[in-house]
């Protein structure tokens, strides 16, 4: 087939990257996984390169001592997320409560390594034609819905079509826009499934992997209601689900899903969601063993936790990141020279200390940042510096100061943040007022009413995106789904379309370089860090994979004593 | 008696129109514009235009108000905008979570804090009864948040004594609820506790300080019956009244406590309706909220009437 | 000690007081202060005596008897002297043993009945209890008990009344139902603190009797406190009369009222109008000062202060109760005028009597009491002195107010019509609720009548006060009854007479402060005390102030609203003789308005009787006081407890309860308490006003001549009055 | 009378008279507040409340910055440096709990003058006029009473947007009705008093009646009835900026400190003590001041 040995070619022009000091290991790895190529012939590359190790143990269980004990079956694992904001369906959901119960259900063609890498979940193997507009998707065989009903190419088809259908709302839809457009996904036969895009997109996997978290394969004729009747083929199938309350899942018994020794997956029998908001209840429960795991706790408000002999932290390296949007459309946004001087304004490592305790990887405004995206092209650093910050300001006619607003909502570490940015723009003359909104407020209403969209300057929580171009493709394009900053950067747009359109490496990092350095000259959005996020458990959980607070997989976890 | 609380029931009825008058104009009138509301700041006006005719808020008031209002009797309350779910059921479900806890909080509060409040009263001046004044007024100072913080942290998570959550698991026993309602209801306690017995005191003194009780007690009645059958029965009338007036207060402490444990009673839906700028749900906890206040101002009514002949006659 | 028991003890040792108080000291703490409110009080009462204990308010009267009981305030201590009761010491008393003494052997009726009754629970359940934790009964029994107890005091209907809660009985009930309960086990010794102050003339007299006649049966000796002369010459054998904490006088009543031996005692007697007594005839006597504050120091004999007869040697020791006539109080003036002066000194060898004798008084010159200087007569002027003419200043027609309760309607005033002539006082009397102050109301505008006309000086009056014109409302004016809430106590005296100067004399008077000053002179306040607030003032002054302002304005209609009843009979006195003394120098009009049928008779020139919103009866003073008069007046007169010891009326016993406002009988709205009832006649027919004489006409269905025959024949040979 | 020629002799003794009178009015005065000044637990409750408008209005001048942060010095215990420790964002505990009075020093006593001026109002009329006016009043007053304090602050809040101003508007509005139904009474006890009556036989207005008769003389339970209304607002107000209806961060305000630091009650109970200590020792300090009023008031 052309495809596989447009892989295979691909495989090896990677390996030479390497090879010529382009590329790192790891960037290979995620490379690689977006081909499609196997993990055996990603590990043949690895060898070719020179490599002997394998990279691929998971941060969690690193953490927990490399030995891990025997598997227990059974039991029931409960949790503490955020509720989800909306009524819980695949389609819409674009919060943490929403993505992390929807990951349990239902599943995606493609899922995430820990090392943001993809990896085969419903789609065992994909290819791309080799102008890369054609994308051809295997299905795996033997799966069924949990309801019954067989998992086969027209369910794929359906979901994809679905989600980019404009009156969905879905968030997937913009982020396939241009992409991918209605009619464009084909079932071939029974399990293979092509996309025919509008244009090459070196990246397209992503779009239906787990980190694009609307495009979770739901059966053809799912309905949207999915609160009531939530069928996936996921390892978890929800039991009952209370608004702001609480949400039981137990294990789905026909879940294709098997260990490396064969055992049927989950090992655990239930799974129990506490939903809460409020961080300080949270950890409470945590810590009174109500439950057993947080999937993300918060470093601010966390020492207890965190210090809490019965607990086992987890920290991981995530993308995640505390978004600084400024709305270039609103005043006093629309003059570059006012972004910069916020930028320039921030003692990132003061903010890391403060909100992380310093584990975080500073950010410098982009997100072609190659501490927590290898391979990336480093970008100058943006240390503190009012001088230039005032002179910045002063040009752009704000010579006696500017007044803004923040907008960021009670939740995570963000009303920290903002307050450190107010006291840290306050000598540059840059005066923030503070309106700080409830978590649910924040993301209410439509695309075009919500705060977190729409307001003049916002604190946005991101969890892990897998790569630049998806967080790019999320929120700096002008057909993004959720930019807060509302950016709209032609030479930015055309770059991107050209990065994201060749599989040359070579050029995707002489594009990326390009990319960075006009997102961060232009400063549509602030990024000072990349969270380090920790995971919470008690000493007997064990093997939680997934990358970042959204994609918590406790398909392996399990619970001694 | 019966015909005292029908009265009472019949003039709650024009009480109760002009209350949901007002929370009508208060959530949709008086605002400026109810899509705007909804919609925050961020909406075009064509958007808050399109709500306004999609919520009837284009049309005349009174007309506004009479299909709000007739939708409100007829039990059709509409569908929560942030939960999708219907208000109606949404409400009665958290309104049960939030009578269960101040129920129980009710239950402990009023033997204890009168037989507190009628014992300091009969030891008037003693030590003991100063050390009863002190510590009551303690614990009204205390704001609920404030021993909520603290008890959660000292019984729940070092001690290890209680549940932090105010919920038991799902599946547990109905009479598990009251032992994880055991943490949440403390903080509701201290404050009522406090400020009831204070009262029952101050009532126990003053019926101390009347004629009638002179009278019983220079009719050589042992001290046992001069309290129970004489002094109790008069001390209570205030008392009852300030239990009722308290309701309120217990409600804003409600909200409080269950905001803290995030328990899913009405005080904590309105928060998370209010932070939404959820119109419907608001509108609905406040009325109900309000109906129940009303309802037990007029329990309170009924047990002075049961304490005092005079009344209960009078009607 | 059981009940029997202490019967049994009581026939044992007969000699054995049923009450022996000795050089009893009490102290009252109030704000760190030591007040003492009895000095060393002896007195003593046999088995089945009554003895009464009188004083105005605040000699300590009330706290004699809670010590009595071992029932003061928790700020009361008793630093000296015993309370015997029946030969054992209350104080050693255990705690049980002391309620099983208390209901036993001692029992107390109270002042106000209202309040001395547990308001939620039933009559029956109040009554029963005595029983049942005195005798042990069951619930059924005790109930039982109970019932007979309310059938000895006369309630009618016990059953029904079992059942009822106190506010559902009238004052009279109550009070009957007090007396059952105080009676139930046959105590042996009954303490009456006012048992009928604040209730009407005729349910106080049923009350008297009831008590007289219960006393025949149960051989219970009597403590009988109050300030009331007249009911301790009715009821009581000897009298103590205290006066700040001490006993300055006792003796047997009809001696010691007859022929009193101390200034105090002479004093009271005097200044309280004799029944039949007249404005014209004779000024009321008063008695000089106030009463001394508690604690207040006083400077030997406490009465020193006020004491007509006061000398030197009074001031220098305080003077024993004396015996008299074999002491008389020479000997101790003697020794105190030889010993060193000891002012403010009292010990309890001042409490007990000195000397063997039936009476005792203490002052060093009881023999001089007779002889005690009277105050300066001020006599009213008559009629024609007043220069009234035969012009009506007032007349009232035809006046109907109704007030509503919940669904009832309540008629206070019912078709009153009258006239007031120049110059004239028109007394008022009649039971609370006949609608008195209504009418009064209804006169000068704080009440708007329904219906009628209210003409003063020709001119129609506006209903209300509010939409009369300035010179109407300063024409009339108002003194009203309770001298603590008749003054603004926010304002100081003079801003509260400078205000009524400037609103009602306006620009008439040159200056507001000279008016101020005069007004104030001419009620006899100091000019110091118009810096004051009222509550820094005496009840008397404050009453003075009320008139002062009522005068401002040179007013032709003066109202009086029991002026002097909320005031002790000293005061009272002063203030009606300041009355008279105004109407006799202002030309001015009186409505004076009271219960006390024996003030109403000195003040009045004209009296109209009101029962039930309706005027009864109007006449000269002295006719209406005479048959034939209404045979409701004829009842009301009948009831007064007068201090006369010889000519002792019957008293007229006015059948079943005051009938309600809502639901006024029907013919004659005194036919269903009449004793005069004629039969179907007075049920079915309103009765005509008759003409006894020319004006004076009263509302009966019987005509004069038959009334006064039939009035005659009633009475005693010795007309009442001359 | 006074003679035609000493008129101005007359006024001069008129004036010394006012004055006489006016020292006199002092003296009672001064007697109330000497009982006062006896009463250890007025004073007590005085001196909590002054202490905490004093660090309301000065604190600034003298601690170090409630605002200033240190990211590298955060939630640190109590020192020689940090009194009370520092925050999540290294900011000064002590100056912050001090600061922090502010906010709640404007809003409730704001609130409660508000609701005295307008129960003041409501019930003068109501009680005074008494009839269908106090009926109409009354049931009006039962509505607004219907509405529990909490419940209703966040529904307004939460539609007109929360400021200090609206604050205190909704809070001063919804004690309204208790204060007008305590003033309502206290009138109706005054009104049926003879000095009133004497008063409308004077021709007096009803305004005059009201103002300068019978509000001279229900000033007590009009104060006592203040200082409880206090108390509630201080509660009420800290309430509600705990729920996040009032001031949004950086503000020290008690009820937000204690709802954003309470995360580190037990990593760092400084942060969370300090102000709740500060919160109910205002609130005792209020209780205090009524208490010790209430028992001068009715000796």
């Amino acid at each position: 087939m052309a495809d596989e040995k447009f892989a295979r070619e691909y495989g090896h022009h990677l390996v030479e990257e390497v090879l010529n000091g382009h590329m790192t290991r790891r960037q290979l790895l995620v490379r690689a996984s977006v081909f499609g190529l196997s993990a055996t012939a990603i590990a043949q590359l690895l060898a070719a390169c020179g490599s002997s190790t394998s990279s691929s143990s998971s941060p969690s269980a690193a953490a927990s001592g490399s030995a891990l004990p025997a598997v227990v079956t059974g039991g029931t694992m409960k949790a503490v997320i955020p509720p989800p904001l909306k009524a819980l369906d695949p389609v819409t959901i674009y919060d943490q409560g929403g993505i992390v119960l929807v990951y349990q259900i239902a599943e995606y063609l493609i899922d995430l390594t820990n090392q943001n890498a993809l990896k085969p979940k419903l789609a065992v193997s994909w290819a791309p034609n080799a102008k890369g507009d054609v994308w051809t998707f295997k299905l795996r065989q033997g799966v069924t819905f949990n309801d019954g009903s067989p998992f086969e190419a027209a369910d794929v088809v359906a979901s994809i079509e679905r989600v980019i259908n404009p009156k969905s709302g879905s968030g997937a839809l913009a982020a396939l826009a241009g992409i991918l457009s209605p009619g464009g996904t084909k079932a071939i036969d029974t399990h293979t499934v092509q996309f025919n895009l509008d244009k090459p997109f070196a990246d397209f996997p992503y779009l239906v992997s787990a980190s694009s978290y609307n495009t979770a394969i739901l059966p053809r004729n799912y309905a949207g209601n999915f609160q009531k009747k939530a069928v996936g083929t996921g390892p978890w199938m929800l039991k009952s689900f209370v608004t702001n309350q609480h949400a039981t899942l137990v294990k789905n018994p026909t879940y294709w899903g098997k260990d490396t020794q064969g055992r049927q997956l989950p090992y655990l029998d239930q799974l129990e969601f506490a939903l809460v908001t409020d961080t300080s209840a949270a950890n409470l429960q945590l810590q009174s063993g109500a439950v057993d795991v947080q999937p993300q706790t918060v470093f601010q408000g966390g020492a207890s936790v965190l210090s809490d002999a019965s607990l086992r932290v987890d920290v991981y390296p995530s993308t995640g990141i505390r978004e600084l949007a400024f709305n270039v459309n609103k005043t006093p946004w629309q003059d570059k020279r006012v972004r910069q001087a916020v930028a320039y304004s921030l003692d990132r490592k003061a903010i890391n200390q403060a909100l992380y305790g310093g584990r975080s990887n500073l950010g410098y405004d982009t997100f072609w940042e190659p501490t927590v995206f290898p391979g990336s092209p480093t970008p100058p650093a943006r240390a503190q510096d009012y001088t230039k910050a005032k002179q910045l300001l002063s040009d752009a006619g704000h010579a006696s100061g500017v007044d803004v607003t923040l907008t960021v909502a009670n939740y995570l570490e963000n009303p920290a943040f903002a307050q450190l940015i107010q006291a840290q723009c306050k000598p540059a003359g840059i005066n923030v007022k503070i309106n700080e909104i409830s978590y649910n407020a924040i993301y209410a209403g439509t695309n075009t009413t919500t705060p977190w969209l729409n307001a003049p300057s916002v604190i946005v929580e991101w969890g892990s995106r897998p790569t630049p171009g998806v967080y790019a493709q999320a929120m700096l394009l002008p057909t993004s789904a959720w930019s807060s900053s509302h950016w709209n950067d032609k030479d930015f747009v055309t770059t991107f379309n050209q990065y994201e359109s060749t599989t040359d490496e070579a050029t995707r990092t002489t594009l990326a370089s390009k990319l960075s350095s006009i997102q961060q000259d232009e400063t549509p959005i602030v990024v000072a860090f990349y969270i380090s996020q920790l995971r919470t458990q008690k000493k007997n959980v064990y093997n939680i994979q997934g990358p970042g607070s959204f994609y918590f997989d406790v398909s392996q976890a399990y619970m001694t004593k | 008696m019966a015909r005292l609380i029908g009265r009472r029931l019949l003039l709650m009825v024009p009480t109760l129109i002009l209350v949901s008058i007002l929370v009508f104009a208060l959530a949709e009138v008086l605002p400026g514009n109810l899509g705007r509301s909804i919609l925050g700041p961020y909406a075009t006006q064509q958007q808050v235009d399109i709500l306004n005719h999609h919520l009837g808020a284009d049309k005349p008031l009174y007309e506004r108000y009479a299909v709000w209002a007739g939708h409100f009797v007829t039990g059709h309350w509409g569908a929560s905008l942030q939960l999708g779910t219907p208000v109606f059921s949404t409400v009665m479900r958290a309104l049960g979570n939030s009578l269960l806890l101040a129920g129980f909080a009710l239950v402990i509060i009023v033997p204890t804090s009168i037989l507190v409040g009628v014992y300091a009263g009969l030891r008037r001046d003693s030590l003991l009864d100063r050390a009863i004044t002190i510590s009551t007024l303690s614990m009204t100072v205390i704001p609920e948040f404030v021993s909520g913080v603290i008890l959660i942290v000292v019984f729940a998570v070092t001690l290890h004594w209680l549940p932090v959550s105010a919920m038991p698991p799902q599946g547990a026993p109905f009479v598990d609820r009251f032992y994880y309602l055991i943490l949440p209801a403390i903080p509701l306690m201290l404050l009522e506790l406090g400020y009831i017995a204070r009262m029952a005191r101050v009532g126990t003194v003053q019926v101390l300080a009347m004629p009638y009780i002179r009278t019983a007690v220079l009719k050589g009645l042992p001290r046992h019956r001069v309290i129970f059958g004489h002094v109790l029965r008069n001390a209570l009338v205030p008392t009852v009244t300030v239990i009722g007036s308290q309701v309120g207060w217990l409600i804003g402490g409600l909200v409080v406590v269950e905001f803290l444990f995030v328990y899913p009673g009405i005080g904590n839906m309105m928060i998370n309706a209010a932070q939404f700028h959820d119109v419907p749900l608001l509108e609905a906890c406040v009325l109900v909220v309000a109906v129940l206040y009303m309802l037990s101002n007029l329990i309170a009514d009924i047990v002075v009437a049961l304490l005092n002949p005079r009344i209960r006659m009078g009607g | 000690m059981s009940a029997v028991d202490s019967q049994a003890n009581a026939t044992d040792a007969a000699p054995a007081a049923a009450l022996d108080v000795r050089d009893l000291e009490v102290t009252f703490h109030r704000r760190g202060r030591d007040l003492p409110v009895l000095k060393g009080v002896t007195l003593h009462i046999e088995p089945g005596e009554a003895y009464g204990l009188v004083g105005e308010s605040g000699c300590g009267k009330t706290t004699l008897a809670m010590a009595a009981l071992r029932y003061l305030a928790g700020n009361g201590t008793v630093d000296a002297g015993q309370v015997l009761v029946e030969g054992r010491d209350v104080s050693t008393l255990s705690e049980e043993a002391l309620r099983k003494w208390r209901g036993e052997a001692v029992a107390m009726v109270y002042q106000d009945p209202a309040t001395a009754l547990s308001p939620a629970m039933r009559i029956g359940d109040q009554v029963a209890e005595v029983f049942r934790y005195h005798e042990g009964l069951k619930k059924a029994e005790a109930l039982e008990r109970a019932r007979e107890s309310l059938r000895r005091v006369a309630l009618p209907d016990p059953d029904a009344t079992l059942r009822r809660y106190p506010f559902e009985l009238s004052g009279g009930q109550q009070q009957r139902v007090v007396i059952a309960m105080a009676l139930a086990v046959n105590p042996h010794l009954l303490v009456l603190d006012e048992p009928t102050t604040g209730l009407d003339a005729t349910v106080e007299a049923e009350i008297l009797d009831l008590i007289e006649e219960l006393r025949g049966r149960i051989h219970a000796a009597i403590l009988l406190i109050t300030h009331n002369l007249g009911l301790v010459a009715h009821l009581c054998e000897r009298v103590g009369v205290l006066y700040a904490g001490r006993i300055v006088e006792e003796g047997p009543a009809r001696e010691l009222f007859t022929d009193p031996r101390h200034p105090y005692t002479m004093g009271l007697l005097r200044c309280a109008p004799r029944f039949g007594m007249n404005k014209t005839d004779a000024a009321l006597q008063t008695i000089p000062g106030t009463l001394p504050a508690l604690g207040e120091p006083l400077a030997g004999c406490v009465y020193s202060a006020r004491c007509p007869m006061a000398k030197p040697v009074c001031t220098r020791r305080e003077p024993d109760l004396y015996a008299w006539p074999s002491d008389a109080g020479v000997k101790g003036a003697a020794e105190a005028e030889a010993m060193p002066p000891d002012p403010v000194a009292y010990s309890p060898h001042h409490a007990s009597p000195v000397g063997e004798a039936a009476r005792h008084a203490r002052c060093y010159f009881s023999a001089q009491v007779p002889e005690m200087p009277q105050m300066a007569p001020v006599v009213g002027a008559s009629l024609e002195a007043r220069g009234a003419s035969s012009g009506d200043v007032l007349e009232i027609k035809a006046v109907e107010r109704t007030f509503k309760d919940g669904r009832k309607r309540l008629t206070a005033v019912h078709d009153v019509s009258l006239n007031l002539k120049h110059g004239e006082t028109f007394g008022l009397v009649g039971e609370s609720g006949s609608g008195k102050t209504t009418l009064a109301k209804c006169v000068t505008g704080l009440i708007a009548a329904d219906s009628g006309t209210v003409t003063f000086e020709g001119k129609l009056m506006r209903s209300t006060a509010g939409r009369r014109s300035q010179d109407a409302l300063r024409a009339i004016q108002m003194v009203f009854q309770n001298p603590d809430s008749t003054l603004n106590p926010a304002w100081s005296t003079r801003a509260i007479l400078t205000r009524s100067v400037r609103k009602l004399a306006g620009s008439r008077s040159g200056s507001v402060r000279a008016k101020v000053d005069k007004l104030s002179a001419d009620v006899r306040v100091e000019p110091r005390f118009l810096l004051q607030k009222p509550a820094d003032l005496s009840g008397g002054q404050k009453q003075r102030i009320a008139i002062a302002r009522a005068f401002a304005g040179d007013p032709r209609l003066v109202v009086c609203d029991e002026p002097a009843s909320a005031l002790d009979v000293s005061v009272q006195a002063s203030i009606l003789n300041l009355l008279v003394e105004l109407q006799t120098s202002e030309s001015v009009s009186y409505i004076f308005i009271s219960h006390d049928l024996a003030v109403v008779r000195y003040i009045s020139d004209r009296i109209g009787v009101m029962y039930l919103a309706e005027l009864i009866e109007v006449g000269s003073a002295e006719e209406v006081f005479n048959p034939p008069h209404h045979p409701y007046t004829e009842a009301l007169l009948s009831s007064i407890p007068k201090l006369d010891f010889d000519r002792r009326l019957q008293r007229i016993p006015l059948r079943g309860a005051m009938p309600s406002l809502s639901e006024p009988p029907t013919g004659c709205r005194f036919h269903t308490r009449c004793h005069r009832f004629l039969g179907d006649l007075c049920v079915q027919q309103e009765p005509p006003i008759q003409e006894a004489v020319t004006g004076h006409t009263y509302k009966c269905h019987i005509p004069p001549d038959e009334l006064l025959a039939a009035q005659l024949a009633d009475r005693p040979a010795s007309p009442v009055e001359a | 009378m006074a003679p035609a020629g000493v008129v101005d002799d007359s006024r001069t003794q008129e004036m010394q008279a006012d004055v006489a009178a006016a020292l006199e009015q002092r003296r009672q005065r001064r007697y109330l507040v000497r009982a006062l000044l006896r009463s250890p637990t007025f004073v007590i409750g005085v001196l909590i409340v002054l202490f905490w408008v004093f660090m309301g209005i000065f604190s600034t001048a003298f601690t170090q910055s409630p605002l200033a942060q240190h990211p590298f010095a955060i939630l640190q215990s109590p020192s020689a440096a940090h009194w009370f420790g520092t925050d999540d964002l290294g900011r000064d505990v002590l100056a912050r709990t001090m600061a922090g009075a502010r906010t709640v020093l404007i809003i409730a006593p704001l609130a409660t003058l508000l609701a005295l001026l307008w129960g003041g109002i409501i019930g003068l009329i109501a009680g005074f006029y008494r009839g269908i006016t106090d009926d109409i009043i009354m049931r009006l007053v039962d509505v607004l009473l219907a509405l529990p304090v909490i419940i209703t602050s966040i529904l307004i809040l939460s539609l007109f947007g929360k400021s200090l101003a609206i604050v205190i508007v909704v809070i001063g509005a919804l004690f309204t009705p208790v204060v007008s139904r305590t003033i309502r009474s206290a009138v109706i006890g005054e009104r049926e008093r003879e000095y009133v009556m004497a008063a409308r036989l004077r021709g007096e207005r009803s305004a005059f009646v009201m103002a300068r008769e019978i509000l001279p003389n229900i000033t007590q339970p009009i104060i006592v009835e203040g200082t409880v209304r206090l108390g509630y607002a201080v509660f009420t107000a800290a309430t509600l900026s705990f729920l996040g209806f009032g001031l949004g961060p950086p503000s020290p305000d008690w009820g937000l400190t204690i709802a954003t630091e309470r995360v580190d009650l037990q990593s760092a109970p400084w942060t969370v003590l300090f102000p709740a200590f500060a919160l109910a020792s205002l609130v005792v300090g209020v209780n205090l001041i009524t208490d010790g009023l209430s028992s001068v008031f009715s000796k």
